[in-house]
């Protein structure tokens, strides 16, 4: 092994080159703590402990130096730029062309992972085409003629690390998350009997991601990839000794399995499509520069497109997804935020210039990636209304969000995206540790209807975290998932003013329908978990500082990473400094080099962000949130344990009685609900406001409401319980039975064995004899 | 007598005569295997095997490979057959005719050998249809036979060696009682 | 005299011992029949080494014909083997394994 | 010289005289040092016999180790000889037996399994009171045929090789002599392997007819040169069933599961690795060598083998409750991925002997170390069921680990070897994207997905089920069985993570003909 790329510059930072390290710490931290973990103190949890914080702290570190790189190169300058130079490997740049064409190229160091043949020692060894006669060694033509293929054999692979704004933010997000991760682990499966193992895992899945994270090749991304998922694999059955669980890893692997053809056959078309490269930035130069066919690539994104589906729980290969809650909380929060599932949009970004000019995003309307997405943001929001598991609702706004990314960058929203899946790490992380915690209290249970309500008073810091991430899940301003969920849509470009890739009017429906959503089921979750009344057995109680502290933590990220990424026009009506607009594009979005997206007819624009289209889409998330919450509280009202069992409208207005009153003396809003709803006896005021409830505000409950539990329960049973899964079982039994026929023809009976062999024989002789 | 056959081949009479003592040992040869594979006694089989074998040694003097009828003779008659006949006494089989020793539906099997002969016949037919055999035509000579296996043949010879080892050692190993 | 007078007499013989060996259940039998089918492909050898006026032929078929002889050997043994164990050579019978 | 060329006229020169019609006898040239591993191999081989009949019951005890040391041995030719040779293979017996590097790589291979099934055996066969001597010197024997089969460039040779892997073979499948599944597997066995003898005969007699020659070089002028006749279809095509019989493509594969399952689980590893490597070396050594010319002909027929063998072995395989047997249908279906190259050959006759190959080699490795792993489970578990893998992890962590490793590499998950191995045969499949190529390659990739359900649900079984009869004591693992995996497991990682394997694999189809 040798480097190819051993020049060093003087702009470039020793963390550049050793970024390797980030990986390698952990993966090494796995094998120590297989080998020593259990003899440690801690069992091993110190030295993963150890590995992620170092780590991150190098993730920091680079990332620091990325940005003052960026800031060096004067993002807003009209001047060519330092950091053409360096790197390893020089990147063409074209110098001529507009502001800011270089800033953010990626800086790649390859050293050469295997290689067979070259064309020197090929040409030695020619000779004739079938062998015989003259010995090797011979003459030069007659290897020219019977080795046509030595240049393709002469091939070597390359392992390296890709440095630029969209890996180092994963970087970042990745060992941030997991660090947090690792230490509530500490005290979530502490006793846990296979404690060490678990932390084994923990650190071979994080260096997993980060391997795939720095790929510079395809084959590498494969590699990480199906790393990702063995230990997703592993991590998901933990707890095997529950059937479903092993079970659950097993679908996660087989399902991802299915989308993996997709991949090896999309990169193996581009290998061959690249003039048999597996470089990333050969491929997407070669992409952008309309070497490859405009059919080429579309098949092959169609092909990776399977791939991001499985992988990142895109309809109709999400299904694992949901089923993986089996596995420990935390794991979920990591699988979810900052690893594995992300891991197809973070693929979908590394090679966006094969699915922007495959899929012809500019100037479209609709594409398949788009639509996929849409449809999965919209499913999964349904889906997510009408689970029980708290950490199922979860889930399935996980998918739901994942569809959200997925359909930025399928309307050509590239830093929409990539900001999306920034934000959504932490929030979501916040989340479902969140719900890890309430779980926690509550003797290990997920119900939200059995076992939790009224948890408000009990856990408070729990609580207060998780409202923070349930705000900026929703989008509600000033939280980052507003700014992420607002560049999305305005990248559609449908909005007037906003002028994006294409006019992508139904993703941009989907997006609003969804914008609504997740402030619905999420209001949902927030009051069946935390408000009402406790539904459990034994008095809940906080959890312990090794889990609350990252939740504290995580919510203030969810607080502050939006401002990364401010419009312009917002910043500068606030009078902020004007250098705050748009950091995170200028340090993610690799803005024009020759690997990205930047020649003419594929030209990549940003959409211009509109205040209108804000307002809107935020009045939609806190109204569809306001009616949910008016919804429950009525609910409540009638019956503080009507949330217990209902679902539907049904059940509403036999305990209409007995609710009022049991809640008599109860809170002082149920007063006056009970008041609005039951007297009409208090005046005009109170007459008024009793018609607008029970005609408008009612009604509009009662169809939004039934409405969407209508159609999410029937996604639910028939589409993703029935029709999804039942294909997938069907095609399985199907196998199965077609294995079991074939078993059958193994009679045990040498006679028939011989019969089949001539018979073999003769049939398929005749059939080259006569037919062919 | 090989010589006397293929001196007469080189006259039309003598290749008259050639091909009658040819038809008549396939004749014996095709009768004898048919009746091999159809008779109902183990010993008769082996029997009949035994002219099948003899016929095939008559063709190869016919075709002017002495020294592989000669081996034929030695080895099949003198030792294989002798080896089969013990196989049959070994487990007692019956002197005299036995009910079962075939498969039922023996229509399959013809059906698989009419059908295999067709190709065959047809392939032999389409590909040497009337290619006549060299008209000085002499007998490969034995010494001959032996400096091709010395010397192009080495390696194959020796593994054969191994293996007939090989194959004893093992054998006894396989069918001696414990 | 005709290439494939020869030639014909080995196929016919070949599948006279294929019919054998689908047909028979009795080991030694089926071993008898192989005999007849290598028999064959010995004929096929020895022809076309005349036809051709080559000695490659003819050794060919002595390689044969010493194989053949180790793997009725070999077989025998087994049969004699699976004799001892079951009291019968019927190949019919050995049909445990399966599926 | 002289005092050899008066040894030579001392024993053929009479005769000559005498006759005085004959061609002289020339005395071939032999290159002693190119024959080194067969005959280190031979020599051992007798030596290994004299100290059995000599020492008796007193030395049985060493000759597994002493067959063990002849492997090694003759592996340090191959390694002075790949030195040497790495340009210019050395040719003998005007091209009829050909040493080169892709030969010699082979010879390592046969020589490395050789090895390993000897470690496998070395527990099995003495707890087992069987015949342990003479198992270790047949063993011996199939590896020499293997070593002949690399360097084969002739019928006869080839032939004849072919039938020294597969003799001993035959009576070794018998070889738990009280117990009537054994005798049914080598009965079963041996027969289908005396049909498929007779099959590939005929087909090789009509080949010699159609070239005069046995040597594959020279057959392959002929039929290159040969207009299309239905005799050398004929021809052709039963000589490649002969080698589709000894790999176990479907239809041909009807004896494996049940040998696997009846014999003797050490040979059963040397059934599914090596015996079926030296079928595959054949099947290549006569593709490339001699049908080169002819992929209009081959290459559907291979096509069809292919497609059929890696989707029923799957389907089938999928059924299994038996490991064995399990195994013995993934290996058929491996196989199907193996002969999928061929099914391309046209106009990449290097790339696809290449990506054979580098198939064989690993492999050989993660084939090999499963069954260690299910030998050693047996001694403990006393079962073949797939379930009595339930609870490992409990009890045999790092065996778990082991086998985890092996199964994956099976399945051809990154980043174990088994990936490596898939990856080179579809990227000869998808050269060029021509439509039967692509459209194998599309069923490799559905197959390889079918095939993760059964390998997982191993994993599953070892990693995530309690043990079936709760029994969690460990297991005490002989020292060879331990070495046995741990060599696997090595060669599995390291072709895996580092993907070296090509590099050595790198030999031109074209140069290894005289």
């Amino acid at each position: 092994m040798f480097l190819l790329a051993a020049e060093e510059a003087a702009a470039h930072s020793w963390l550049y080159d050793n970024v390797w390290l980030i990986p390698a710490l952990p993966a090494a931290a796995f094998v120590l703590i297989l080998f020593f973990g259990k003899r440690l103190p801690n069992k091993g949890a110190e030295i993963g402990i150890a590995a992620i914080v170092t780590a991150f702290i190098l993730a920091v570190l680079t990332t620091f130096t990325w940005i003052g790189d960026i800031a060096d190169s004067g993002a807003h300058s009209e001047e060519a730029h330092s950091l053409v130079v360096d790197g390893g490997e020089a990147i063409p740049v074209d110098l001529t062309a507009e502001e800011g064409e270089v800033r953010g190229a990626p800086i790649i160091n390859e050293v050469e992972w295997f290689g067979i043949g070259t064309d020197a020692n090929r040409a030695t060894l020619g000779t004739e085409a079938n062998g015989h006669g003259e010995p090797a060694g011979g003459e030069g033509d007659t290897h020219a003629d019977s080795d046509g293929h030595a240049e393709k054999s002469a091939f070597s692979i390359s392992i390296g690390t890709w440095v630029d704004g969209q890996s180092v933010m994963m970087l970042f997000v990745v060992t941030f998350i997991s660090l947090l991760v690792h230490i509530y682990s500490t005290d979530y499966v502490n006793g846990d009997r296979r404690y060490t193992h678990y932390f084994a895992f923990l650190s071979l899945f994080t260096a997993s991601m980060l391997f795939m994270v720095l790929s510079s090749s395809t084959l590498q991304l494969i590699v990480g990839w199906e790393l990702v998922g063995v230990c997703s694999f592993a991590l998901i059955g933990h707890w095997w000794e529950d059937q479903a669980n092993s079970d659950a890893a097993l679908k996660a692997f087989l399902t991802n399995r299915v989308g993996d053809i997709g991949l090896l056959i999309g990169m193996t078309i581009l290998y061959f499509a690249a003039d048999q490269s597996f470089s990333i930035k050969t491929i997407n130069e070669m992409a952008v520069a309309g070497d490859i066919s405009k059919g080429t690539l579309q098949i092959a994104a169609l092909c990776l497109m399977a791939a991001v589906m499985s992988k990142s729980g895109q309809f109709i290969l999400h299904t694992w997804l949901p089923d993986a809650m089996a596995g420990p909380t935390p794991v979920s929060a990591l699988i979810h935020a900052a690893t594995m599932v992300v891991a197809g949009v973070y693929m979908i970004g590394r090679l966006y210039p094969v699915f922007f000019v495959g899929f012809g995003i500019a100037g479209g309307s609709i594409n398949v990636m788009a639509f996929i997405g849409g449809l999965t943001c919209v499913g999964g929001g349904l889906l997510a209304f009408v689970q029980r598991d708290i950490k199922k609702v979860l889930a399935y706004s996980t998918v739901s969000q994942l569809g959200y990314m997925v359909l930025a960058l399928g309307m050509g929203a590239y830093t929409a995206g990539m900001f999306h899946l920034f934000t959504h790490a932490f929030f979501k992380a916040c989340l479902f540790l969140g719900a890890g915690s309430v779980s926690h209290a509550c003797h290990h249970s997920f119900d939200m209807k059995a076992d939790m309500g009224g948890l408000r008073k009990y856990m408070p810091t729990t609580f207060a975290t998780f409202m923070i991430g349930t705000a900026a899940l929703a989008g509600i301003p000033p939280l980052a998932g507003f700014w992420s969920k607002d560049e999305i849509l305005v990248g559609a470009g449908v909005w007037p003013g906003t002028e994006g890739n294409g006019t992508y009017t139904i993703p941009f429906i989907f997006g609003m329908i969804t914008a609504a959503m997740t402030a619905a089921y999420m209001t949902r979750a927030v009051w069946l978990t935390f408000f009402g009344d406790y539904r459990g057995h034994e008095e809940p109680h906080e959890s312990g500082p090794r889990i609350t502290v990252p939740l504290v933590i995580l919510a203030s990220m969810a607080v502050v990473v939006g401002f990364f990424n401010m419009p312009s026009g917002f910043v500068k009506a606030l009078r902020l400094p004007e250098g705050w607009a748009h950091k995170f594009e200028d340090w993610v979005e690799p803005a024009g080099v020759a690997t990205f997206v930047s020649k003419e007819a594929n030209k990549f624009t940003h959409a211009k962000p509109s205040l209108s289209l804000a307002v809107v889409a935020t009045a939609l998330a806190v109204g569809a949130g306001f009616l949910v919450w008016n919804y429950y509280k009525r609910l409540y009202a009638m019956d503080p344990k009507a949330t217990e069992y209902t679902n539907g409208m049904a059940s509403r207005i036999p305990p209409l009685a007995a609710g009022h009153r049991v809640l008599e003396n109860k809170y002082y809003l149920d007063h006056l609900y009970t008041g609005v709803i039951a007297g009409g006896t208090k005046g005009p005021l109170a007459r008024a406001a009793n018609w607008t409830n029970q005609n408008i505000l009612d009604g509009l409950v009662n169809a939004v409401g039934s409405t969407s539990v209508v159609a999410g329960r029937f996604i639910y049973r028939f589409i993703d319980q029935g029709v999804v899964d039942g294909t997938v079982n069907a095609s399985g039994s199907t196998a199965s039975r077609l294995g079991q026929l074939l078993r059958g023809m193994q009679s045990g009976q040498v006679r028939q064995y011989a019969t089949l062999m001539f018979g073999a024989a003769t049939v398929l002789v005749a059939v080259f004899i006569f037919a062919v | 007598m090989t010589y006397l056959v293929l001196q007469t081949q080189l006259t039309d009479t003598g290749e008259w005569i050639a091909n009658i003592f040819f038809y008549i040992i396939a004749a014996v040869a095709i009768v004898a295997a048919l009746r091999m594979v159809t008779t109902n006694n183990v010993v008769h089989a082996s029997l009949y095997l035994l002219v099948v074998l003899s016929a095939v040694a008559a063709t190869y003097v016919i075709l002017g490979a002495e020294f592989a009828a000669a081996t034929q003779i030695l080895v099949y008659l003198g030792a294989i057959m002798v080896l089969l006949l013990f196989g049959v006494m070994l487990t007692r089989a019956k002197i005299g005719a036995e009910t079962d020793l075939d498969h039922d539906q023996k229509w399959i099997g013809a059906l698989v050998a009419a059908s295999l002969g067709a190709v065959m016949g047809y392939s032999l037919w389409e590909g040497f249809g009337d290619v006549r055999m060299p008209a000085d035509q002499v007998p490969q000579r034995t010494e001959a036979v032996a400096d091709e296996i010395f010397s192009t043949y080495i390696v194959p010879f020796e593994a054969l060696s191994v293996l007939l080892l090989a194959a004893l050692i093992g054998a006894v190993v396989v069918a001696r009682r414990d | 005299m005709f290439l494939n007078q020869f030639l014909f007499l080995a196929a016919i013989l070949f599948c006279i011992g294929v019919y054998g060996v689908l047909t028979r259940k009795n080991g030694v039998l089926v071993l008898m029949s192989i005999e007849l089918i290598l028999n064959a492909v010995n004929i096929n050898l020895v022809a076309f080494g005349a036809f051709h006026q080559h000695l490659s032929g003819q050794v060919f078929a002595l390689f044969v014909i010493a194989v053949a002889a180790a793997e009725v050997g070999v077989g025998l043994a087994i049969v004699l083997l699976i004799y001892r164990n079951r009291r019968s050579i019927n190949v019919a019978e050995a049909n445990i394994l399966k599926g | 010289m002289l005092a050899q060329s008066l040894v030579a006229q001392s024993i053929f020169g009479q005769s000559i005289v005498a006759q005085g019609a004959a061609a002289e006898f020339v005395r071939p040239h032999i290159d002693w040092h190119a024959f080194a591993p067969e005959l280190i191999l031979v020599g051992w081989g007798a030596l290994v016999t004299v100290v059995d009949l000599i020492g008796l019951e007193r030395v049985r005890r060493i000759i597994g180790p002493l067959t063990g040391i002849g492997f090694l041995l003759a592996m340090i030719p191959v390694l002075t000889l790949w030195d040497l040779d790495s340009e210019i293979p050395r040719v003998l017996f005007d091209g009829a037996y050909v040493v080169d590097n892709y030969s010699l790589v082979l010879k390592g291979v046969f020589l490395f399994s050789g090895y390993v099934v000897v470690l496998l055996a070395s527990n099995y066969m003495a707890e087992g009171d069987y015949y342990d001597s003479e198992f270790y010197q047949l063993i011996a024997a199939s590896v020499l045929g293997m070593l002949i089969m690399t360097s084969a460039r002739d019928l006869v040779t080839i032939f004849i090789a072919l039938e020294l892997v597969s003799i001993p073979a035959y009576m070794m499948a018998a070889w738990r002599k009280r117990d009537l599944k054994s005798n049914e597997a080598g009965l079963k066995y041996m027969l289908m392997g005396v049909f498929a003898s007779a099959i590939l005969l005929y087909g090789m007699s009509l080949l010699y007819g159609a070239a005069a020659d046995t040597r594959l070089s020279v057959i392959g002028e002929s039929l290159a040169s040969a207009d299309s006749a239905p005799f050398i279809t004929l021809g052709v095509l039963f000589t490649i069933i002969g080698f589709a019989f000894k790999v176990s493509a479907v239809p041909f594969h009807t004896w494996a599961p049940d040998t696997y399952e009846g014999a003797p689980t050490p040979l059963t590893a040397f059934l599914a690795v090596a015996s079926k490597a030296a079928g595959f070396v054949g099947l290549i050594s006569i593709i490339v060598f001699a049908f080169g010319d002819l992929p209009e002909l081959v290459e559907p027929f291979m096509w069809i083998l292919s497609a059929a063998t890696m989707t029923v072995g799957n389907l089938i395989a999928l059924r299994q409750d038996n490991v064995v047997r399990m195994l013995a249908y993934s290996g058929i279906a491996q196989a199907g991925y193996m002969l999928a190259p061929l099914a391309v050959y046209g106009g990449q006759l290097a790339e696809a002997q290449q990506a054979i190959v580098i198939y064989l080699v690993i492999y050989a490795a993660m084939n090999l170390g499963a069954f260690a792993v299910v030998i050693i489970a047996a001694r403990k578990t006393r079962s073949g069921d797939i379930e009595s893998f339930s609870g490992m992890l409990r009890y045999a962590p790092g065996l778990t680990a082991a086998m985890t490793v092996f199964l994956f590499s099976l399945a051809g998950i990154p980043p174990m070897g088994g990936f490596w191995a898939k990856f080179w045969v579809f990227k000869v499949l998808t050269d060029g994207w021509e439509l039967w190529g692509t459209l194998l390659a599309l069923i490799a990739a559905v197959n390889s997905v079918i095939a993760a359900f059964y390998y997982l649900n191993v994993a599953k079984q070892m990693w995530f089920l309690p043990a079936r009869d709760g029994d969690n004591s460990p297991i005490i693992i002989p020292p060879a069985l331990i070495a046995a995996v741990a060599i696997t497991v090595i060669v599995t990682l390291l072709t895996g993570v580092t993907g070296w394997v090509p590099s050595w694999a790198d030999f031109p189809a074209v140069a290894a003909a005289p």
